[in-house]
């Protein structure tokens, strides 16, 4: 008797426990440790920047032409890739050859080409890259004041990586910390401290 | 490696009163007392016995001073070196809106030491076994453990035990479990 | 060295001349023996209810607050008119364990079990509310803990009363289950001793952490216990402050009230021993523990109930005249609309039960009337909860400015959880009667004395 | 935390252009995520696999010119919205429309836009829309419609019905399609201001409606005209009005403002003088003021009305006084009355200084007489072919069940429209139409000034521009062509004379108005005089059927942004009802709520609606008043209830949100009496604020203009200056420091702010059922209270005083520095930024509610459930650049931040980092159509908004609390009567109930 009785008691406290875990509605809201820091999704086209960016020095504006005016960097449209690609460049390697006919194939369908999203801050971020790129100040680890900051300070050196990958974490901590750090080191040039810590209505609105 | 079990000369009682004037009468013949065991506590007791009293107050000191401490910097660090923020016009560091968590912490693990530490200091945890001289030790029975060392004068603790109206009195040794005895009565 | 009195003019704690053993036998029969079929109804309904409770809660989880009568006005209704009066609930039983227990109050032994286990249950269902009124509770209990984060890190607000609540509740929780369990550990030890089944004996074995009764673990552990009881007595009183701060604090007339710490500690000690009054009522009729609970006990908490109840009624008077005397607009407004608003009825069931119904304790007869006693405890029950209502919804629904005033009306959920909770509460209780020893004897034992010594025809000084 | 995208139902896309289906699916993706998410099974997925969660960008084939994503650019535009043709500025971002504004280089409105305005993007994305051809019975071809109505249109008998159509390219477009079809155009407003222009007609020998000025004027008098609300052109209206109204920057007079009317109408809320007068004494009133003013008794023996002559009098020498600065206008639809109001006008100097008639509008153009005879023709049966325009008179017509029944005999009906509507569902073919803001037009609000509207967006569905598809129907050969080829070679030849079409296009208008305002000097003062002017006809209840500002005259009846409005002063939302003055109500036996029969027999038709009673202090006793504009059948879903389906305020199919009173309307201005009863039984009846009395609290402080001039802190002297006794250091704010200050005596109350406000930040809308509930999710709200100058007793709910004068308050989030919200939030969610606001973070939220409970303002919000859009293409509607909030999270007004910090970037970016001052402004700000809102950095010395922080008039809401809010007000100053005589009691009624 005592034994069922206490199986009893564990199926009931089991019980109790189930709102709280059914309760998780909501499971993509909890920041599990959702660090996406080097994730590097496989493309439609395996696009390399290495080669665009590094090897032929196309300027990153080239193609992200929404990065000084607007919020969103953007990725190209199809029309940059194929002001190149359409008549001059089809490539060398197989790969290459691959890759362009995919591109030509989704121009000519008009179906255009579904990319993975490498940066994919929540909806809640409202990061600019135009107040980023060209009206904030930025002090690197040597001193040296910039206006507008590198690309390369918050996606690495593209030059060198084939495929998109996420080069920082993209928490808020890392946001912030930087917002800081900024903020010190202008401050000791006797700058303004432009940069919102305290202000959550930069970012969450 | 287990202790070699100590022998103990055991009487039994069913009355606190005669329970305590047998411990005092004991201690007074010069007994080393193993222990006595209670089925509740009987105040003077353990003072009859010649126990000082219990280090427990300086766990619950130790640790109620580190709960403050943990309480006052962590709040202190969060809310005025790590991250300042204008809370409604509050400043970064409001002293006084500290005071109820650091009074709740200090006591939250005041306390939840204090009971390890009891229990650590009475050896005791889950899965211990226990050892009964007495089947009713933990019912009605009041048991005297003396230990039978060198000088032990048995015909000595028997006229006590006796004198004090004890109702048993058994050789037994401390690692004697009266609980694998057969079973001759208790519980319905 | 402790100096035991016995008193012809004192009566018995425990009646009838019972025997340490018969006293075991008493009280660990009922857990040992089949459950009554009284126990199986009251298990099964009272299970019943707690899981259309918890169904409901799961429910209104999922599809919002909205599911509750709230609005842009009343913010909180029920949910934390239920987390205040379950926490003023839980209140008598760390109060009778620790504070009587400093007062060397001995009647308090035998009902201080069951009370701090109510204790618990109270403080569980309260827990549920703060948790169930967040917009979302799936992910609030994640935030609201300080701990190093990705966020910058982000903390907490340690300005606000609802994070102090977290705290002050948990601690009490935690305080009040450490004190209940190192109080139930020896008698567990007798249970074990007791124990014919593997099970059992397992099971109470385990929990009784080889406990056998030597005085060497007494000494620390009375020491412990007295160390358990001057750490619960502030706490038990903090635990209502600074529930009583989530209103002092805010600046809503009808809350913005210094004098809620003392009054609510009041209200909470008025409330927790009328529902202890109500449960210990029951308890001795249906588990024939009349020897235990006797008349001396019921008249101790029935003047207990007085005084607190007049100090409540001693509150609500200082408060009116407070917002008369502050001269301010909206203080004066939010007490005039108390008793002659849309919610007067509530306020005046909240008089009536609470400053009135109690007066009758002034009469020894009736204060040892289990029967007047019940229907009264009943009456302080609901009264108490009307005082939680009237504090949140009549000071809400009508503050500063006119425009917003909004009435507050309740749905089915919010009456199904409140019922729900009774109905865990009660679960759990029936489930603690039934496999964790209700009084506690090992205690109850060290007071027999009086019993057995109340033949003696003259007062009688004993030194140990 | 996702903040979820609230997506509907996917059969909505079948007819969308598949990059806007596209883009859609974007948006709908995160829901249909969240849909797998919440399955059991794929929570093991999502935890052991976080990063494979993947998300996708899908860029555009070929570059949009001009164009980059995530920027907002702004077009010039007049507003469809209305008649009145606003002058707007639409912000277009990627690709579509997400709010309009004022423009504030129109020289008519100069910014302001009304809450129906800027509501009509709501027309565009509704879900209810026509996709394209339709016939009576289902969909058709272009073509198939096109050979139909072609053939139809040449055989004769054909007439067309529009609204008022101001613009000259839209008028020639017209004209040339009823001259290729002999096609006799009839235009007509559904609340016709049609007497101004007959009686003009009369006395001036032009039959249109003068143009207004009363920022010329220094004593307005209105009879019955809600010139701040409904009347004409209200956006206009109210920022000349507030030009008079405007006590900053040195100026100390005000304009004087009395007002005659029955019901309580917004600009009567706003007078200076309020006086109660049933529509039926206005005749017999506006012969004793022409008389007092004549001096004699040439107009006739004026009747009883219930002015005092004391009142009159002053009146009469303030009129008299003012000369060549007095205006009176009149609402009336009798022409005889409004003949005597150009007398009164004419003989107190108006015609050329308050009154333009050289540059009269154009917003009214409607013709009750050609309409009457379209009706006689009708019913006659020779009306072959019948077009309707972007109109709706089986619905909106006080005949409309006989127009109904008429439309049977005609041969061919054809409607030309965006929605399926009472009429265009009745129609034997849909030209489905254009919504505004896809199409090019033009428009004439006022004589000379001519505005171009252009579409915001590519058409969302398979229609064509009305006026191209009449052009083709006529055969035209522009018909052929795009609306736009027409429109720009019409103006190239008529209206530009040299000026670059893109240059006009940019600017939104070419003003080609008179520049000096001509005074007509012929007044035939005969035409004035009338016989049975002065007489006051009896009857039983007198009931009025009057344009209500939500709502307006229907067409936006299927606009949740307007439904969930309240009304001014009642404050109810989501239906009409009969409003009673309080001893009316009393005297039928009738409570707040309870069913109330209207019949009455209106021009020889019986007239009946049931609806609930809702008290209105301040109406005239035994007046009935009913908005129109409600009681749609076809309008859209919405008037079948709002918000998420499992809370819908379930109605029956086919049944409307409350009930039509254009049958109540009577021709010629003529007084409705009938009978108003209980009906029996009840009906809950939402509003956003039920109680309407101050209490005696210093909320909205008031002063006179006399006493103000003599103290400029009057009615602001019990301001407590908030101590520095406390025990926190103060906070310091070295940028920027925004700050707000609202001008009461400017705002009236319109509820643009409101709708600004929802558009901007995503506001949902939550329908009558949580309405009911309170939980309406407005972040700004305007406040209404009654002065209880009765002194009268807290008597549980409503002001006693009979004539009570109103105030409007308009409250949002005060961002105050020591904000009580702050301090309770456990987890930071709301906390103070660097530059003043009380900032919310809705991730962060978990929705405890204790900081909405703490706040002394009540402008906290909670997401109850989540609300979603029914249509999914709603969605397109929401603005980009703020979170869509989701169940169980608290929000609030936050001054705009996106825009704020869209200013400082501007800033940055073209002024060297200096913000000047206007190069931030809030959604209600910009909306306001008076400027009564002022928001700028309060650090910046030469701010507006610093400036008025130190006006004598500013005050802090609550101040006493020492919340020191961010927002604060300035008095309101009234330029009241010398001494109070305007309250005329006609029986004591002190006595308790």
């Amino acid at each position: 008797m005592s034994a069922k009785l206490a199986v009893l008691f564990l199926m009931m406290t089991i019980g109790f426990a189930m709102p709280v875990l059914l309760g998780i509605r909501g499971i993509d809201d909890i920041q599990l440790p959702n660090i996406h820091t080097n994730y590097q999704p496989e493309q439609p086209i395996s696009y390399s920047h290495r080669l665009h960016a590094g090897y032929l020095n196309i300027d990153c504006q080239y193609c992200h032409t929404g990065v000084e005016e607007s919020r969103h960097a953007t990725i190209p449209n199809l029309q940059t890739c194929m002001n190149c690609h359409a008549q001059l460049v089809l490539g060398q390697s197989d790969d290459a050859k691959t890759n362009i006919e995919a591109l030509r194939q989704a121009w000519a369908t008009g179906e255009g080409v579904k990319w993975k999203r490498v940066h994919n801050n929540p909806d809640f971020v409202y990061f600019n890259h135009m107040t980023h790129v060209k009206i904030a100040h930025y002090v690197d680890d040597a001193g040296k004041l910039s206006k507008g900051i590198d690309c390369a300070v918050c996606h690495g050196d593209m030059k060198t990586v084939g495929v998109a990958k996420q080069h920082q974490n993209l928490t808020m901590g890392w946001c912030i910390n930087c917002h800081r750090d900024q903020n010190d080191r202008q401050g000791k040039l006797g700058l303004p401290k432009r940069a919102p810590v305290n202000a959550c209505d930069a970012c969450h609105r | 490696m287990p202790k070699p079990p100590v022998p103990l000369f055991c009487g039994v009682f069913s009355d606190e009163d005669d329970t305590l004037e047998a411990t005092k009468a004991c201690r007074e013949a010069g007994f080393e007392f193993y222990d006595v065991y209670a089925p509740y506590a009987v105040h003077g007791l353990d003072r009859a016995m010649g126990l000082p009293f219990s280090k427990v107050t300086w766990v619950t000191f130790c640790f109620g001073a580190l709960g403050m401490t943990i309480a006052l910097s962590g709040m202190t660090y969060a809310s005025w070196w790590d991250w300042p923020l204008n809370v409604g016009g509050k400043e970064a560091l409001p002293f006084p809106a500290f005071v109820p968590i650091t009074f709740e912490l200090t006591v939250l693990i005041g306390g939840v030491c204090t009971m390890l530490g009891m229990f650590a200091m009475c050896l005791l945890f889950p899965g211990k076994k226990a050892l009964l001289l007495h089947k009713g030790q933990t019912d009605d029975k009041f048991v005297i453990a003396l230990k039978k060392g060198e000088n032990f004068n048995e015909q000595k603790a028997r006229e006590i035990f006796t004198r004090h109206h004890a109702e048993e009195m058994h050789h037994r040794d401390s690692h004697y479990n009266a609980a694998d005895e057969p079973a001759t009565g208790g519980a319905a | 060295m402790a100096v035991h009195v016995y008193s012809v003019t004192r009566e018995p704690l425990v009646v009838g001349k019972k025997t340490l053993h018969e006293i075991t036998h008493d009280v660990c029969h009922s857990i040992e023996g089949k459950p009554s079929m009284l126990w199986w109804l009251g298990f099964l309904t009272t299970g019943g209810i707690a899981a259309i409770g918890v169904i409901t809660m799961f429910y209104q989880m999922y599809t919002g607050i909205g599911t509750w009568g709230l609005n842009k006005t009343v913010g909180w209704g029920f949910d934390i008119t239920n987390f205040v009066f379950w926490i003023g609930i839980g209140h008598a039983g760390t109060l009778i364990s620790a504070v009587l227990f400093l007062f060397r109050q001995k009647w308090r032994t035998s009902i201080n079990r069951s009370a701090e286990a109510m204790t618990l249950f109270a403080v569980l269902c309260a827990l549920i509310y703060p948790t169930i009124h967040m917009g979302r509770p799936w992910i609030g209990p994640l935030w609201i803990a300080p701990y190093p984060n990705l966020r910058g890190p982000l903390w907490v607000n340690f300005r606000s009363p609802l994070l102090w609540d977290v705290f002050a509740i948990s601690t009490y929780f935690t305080i009040s289950a450490c004190f209940w369990y190192i109080g139930l550990v020896p008698d567990l030890a007798t249970v074990r001793d007791r124990a014919k089944h593997w099970l059992r004996k397992i099971f109470y074995g385990t929990l009784s952490l080889g406990w056998n009764g030597s005085v060497r673990n007494w000494n620390h552990y009375e020491t412990a216990y007295m160390i358990f009881a001057g750490l619960s007595t502030p706490l038990v009183f903090s635990v209502h402050t600074i529930v009583s701060f989530d209103f002092a604090t805010s600046v809503i007339p009808g809350w913005h009230t210094t004098i809620f710490p003392p009054y609510f500690v009041a209200g909470a000690i008025f409330s927790g021993f009328a529902m202890v009054l109500t449960l210990l009522l029951i308890a001795r009729k249906t588990m024939r523990l009349e020897a235990y609970i006797n008349d001396v006990t019921l008249d101790n908490m029935a003047k207990i109930v007085l005084l607190t109840g007049s100090l409540v009624g001693l509150a609500y008077g200082t408060e009116f005249f407070i917002a008369w005397y502050s001269g301010s607009l909206y203080e004066g407004f939010a007490f005039i609309n108390r008793a002659t608003g849309p919610f007067a009825w509530s306020y005046w069931i909240m008089v009536s039960c609470n400053v009135i119904s109690p007066q009758i304790l002034w009469f020894k007869k009736l204060r040892r009337n289990p029967w007047v006693l019940f229907v009264m405890s009943i009456f302080v029950n609901i009264g108490m909860w009307f005082e939680r209502f009237v504090i949140i919804v009549t000071s809400l629904h009508r503050d500063y400015l006119p425009s917003s005033w909004a009435y507050y009306k309740l749905t089915w959920v919010e009456y199904t959880e409140l019922i729900g909770t009774f109905g865990i509460f009660f679960f759990m209780f029936f489930v603690f009667i039934r496999f964790l020893p209700g009084i506690a004897f090992g205690e109850v034992k060290g007071v027999n004395k009086f019993a057995r010594h109340d033949d003696h025809a003259h007062a009688e000084v004993k030194h140990a | 935390m996702a903040i979820e995208i609230q997506t509907g139902r996917q059969d909505d896309l079948a007819d969308m252009p598949p990059e806007m289906r596209a883009e859609l699916e974007v948006v709908s993706k995160s829901r249909r995520e969240f849909m797998q998410v919440t399955g059991m099974a794929a929570m093991g997925a999502v935890i052991a696999g976080c990063t494979a969660r993947e998300h996708y960008v899908n860029p555009l084939l070929k570059k949009a010119e001009g164009i980059t994503p995530g920027v907002v650019y702004d077009y010039a535009s007049t507003c469809g919205g209305c008649a009145s043709a606003c002058g707007v500025v639409m912000k277009v971002r990627d690709g579509r429309p997400v709010k309009l504004e004022g423009d504030r280089s129109n020289p008519l409105t100069r910014g302001g836009l009304c809450a129906k305005g800027q509501a009509q993007m709501w027309g565009l994305y509704d879900a209810d829309r026509v996709k394209g051809a339709r016939r009576k019975d289902g969909d058709a071809t272009w073509d198939e419609l096109d050979a139909a109505v072609t053939a139809a249109v040449r055989g004769g008998g054909v007439w067309l019905l529009t609204g008022t159509v101001s613009g000259p390219a839209a008028n020639a477009a017209i004209a040339a399609f009823c001259a290729r079809t002999g096609a006799r155009h009839v235009s007509y407003d559904a609340c016709s201001s049609h007497a101004v222009a007959a009686a003009h007609k009369a006395t001036h020998s032009a039959e249109v409606i003068p143009h207004y000025r009363f920022d010329n004027a220094r004593v307005i008098v209105s009879l019955d005209a809600d010139f701040l609300g409904t009347w004409i052109s209200p956006v206009e209206f109210a920022a000349q009005w507030a030009q008079t109204r405007d006590l900053t920057g040195g100026r100390r007079e005000l304009s004087r403002h009395i007002q005659f009317e029955s019901r309580y109408s917004l600009t009567g809320a706003n007078a200076d003088e309020r006086f109660r007068l049933p529509n039926a004494q206005r005749g017999a009133l506006l012969v004793d003021i022409a008389n007092r003013l004549a001096g004699d008794k040439r107009f006739g023996e004026p009747g009883k009305h219930d002015v005092l002559p004391a009142d009159l009098d002053r009146i009469v020498s303030e009129l008299r006084a003012a000369k060549g600065h007095a205006l009176v206008v009149c609402g009336s639809d009798s022409e005889e009355q409004q003949r005597l109001v150009n007398w009164i006008n004419h003989h107190l100097g108006a015609y050329g200084a308050t009154i333009d008639l050289r540059n009269h509008s154009r917003q009214a153009l409607g013709n009750d007489a050609a309409l009457a005879e379209l009706l006689k023709a009708l019913e006659a049966g020779s009306v072959k072919t019948l077009v309707l325009y972007g109109v709706n008179p089986a619905y909106d017509l006080p005949e409309a069940d006989k127009f109904r029944q008429a439309l049977a005999k005609v041969a061919t009906t054809v409607a030309i429209g965006t929605h399926l509507d009472e009429t265009t569902s009745e129609c034997a073919w849909v030209a489905g139409d254009h919504h505004a803001l896809e199409s090019w037009n033009d428009f004439e609000p006022v004589r000379g000034l001519y505005q171009l509207a252009q579409p915001g967006i590519r058409p969302l569905y398979k229609t064509r521009h009305g006026l191209q598809s009449l052009l083709k129907w006529a055969g035209e050969p522009a018909g052929g062509k795009d609306y736009r080829e027409y429109l720009k070679t019409f103006w190239e030849n008529n209206i530009l004379g040299g000026l670059a079409w893109t240059s006009a296009v940019e600017r939104g208008f070419v003003d080609a108005r008179a520049s000096v305002i001509h005074n007509m000097p012929v007044m035939n003062e005969d035409a004035a005089k009338a016989a049975d002017l002065g007489k006051v006809p009896a009857g039983d209840f007198e009931i009025i059927a009057y344009e209500s500002i939500n709502i307006g005259d229907g067409r936006h009846a299927g606009n949740g942004w307007l439904q969930e409005n309240g009304d001014p002063l009642t404050r109810v939302n989501w239906g009409n009802y009969v409003a009673l003055s309080p001893h009316t109500m009393e005297a039928l036996g009738v409570k707040e709520g309870d069913l109330v029969r209207l019949t009455a027999e209106v021009d020889g038709r019986q007239a009946a609606l049931t609806l609930p009673a809702v008290r209105q202090p301040g109406q005239a006793e035994k007046v009935a008043a009913v908005a129109v504009g409600y009681g749609r059948v076809k309008a859209g879903k919405i008037v079948h209830g709002m918000g998420p389906e499992e809370l819908a305020y379930n109605q029956a199919e086919g049944a409307a949100i409350g009930a039509s009173a254009y049958p109540f309307v009577a021709r010629g201005g003529k007084v409705v009496f009938g009978s108003v009863s209980a009906a029996g039984g009840k009906e809950r009846v939402a509003r956003i604020q039920e109680h309407d009395s101050q209490e005696d609290r210093p909320l909205i402080k008031e002063t006179s203009l006399g006493q103000w001039q003599a103290n400029p802190k009057s009615g602001n002297e019990h301001e407590i200056p908030p101590k520095d006794l406390t025990l926190w250091r103060k906070w310091e704010y070295k940028g920027h420091k925004w700050e707000m200050v609202v001008d009461l005596n400017k705002c009236t109350g319109c509820n643009a702010c409101v709708v600004a406000c929802s558009i901007e930040n995503n506001v949902p809308i939550v329908g009558k059922k949580e309405v009911l509930n309170r939980r309406e999710m407005h972040w700004i709200r305007i406040d209404v209270y009654y002065d209880d100058n009765d002194g009268s007793v807290y008597d549980g709910n409503l002001t006693r005083d009979e004539n009570p004068q109103a105030a409007f308050q308009p409250i949002m989030c005060q961002h105050c520095e020591n904000a009580p919200c702050e301090t309770v939030c456990p987890v930071l969610a709301t906390i103070h930024s660097e530059e003043g606001l009380n900032t919310q973070a809705y991730n962060r939220c978990i929705g405890t509610r204790y900081c909405a409970n703490n706040c002394p303002y009540k402008v906290r919000r909670f997401n109850w459930f989540t609300y979603k859009h029914n249509d999914l293409t709603m969605n397109l509607a929401l603005n980009p650049d703020i979170s869509i909030r989701t169940q169980g999270v608290m929000e609030k007004c936050s001054m705009c931040a996106q825009r704020l910090y869209e200013g400082k970037r501007m800033a940055a970016l073209h002024n060297g980092g200096k913000l000047a001052d206007g190069m931030v402004s809030t959604a209600c700000q910009s909306s306001c159509p008076t400027q009564a809102i002022v928001v700028g950095d309060g650090n910046d010395a030469d701010a507006r908004v610093a400036k008025l922080r130190k006006d004598p008039r500013n005050y802090q809401l609550l101040a006493e609390i020492n919340t020191r809010p961010a927002v604060t007000y300035l008095t309101k100053v009234r330029n009241r009567a010398p001494k109070p005589a305007n309250v005329t009691k006609t029986h004591d009624h002190g006595h308790d109930h």
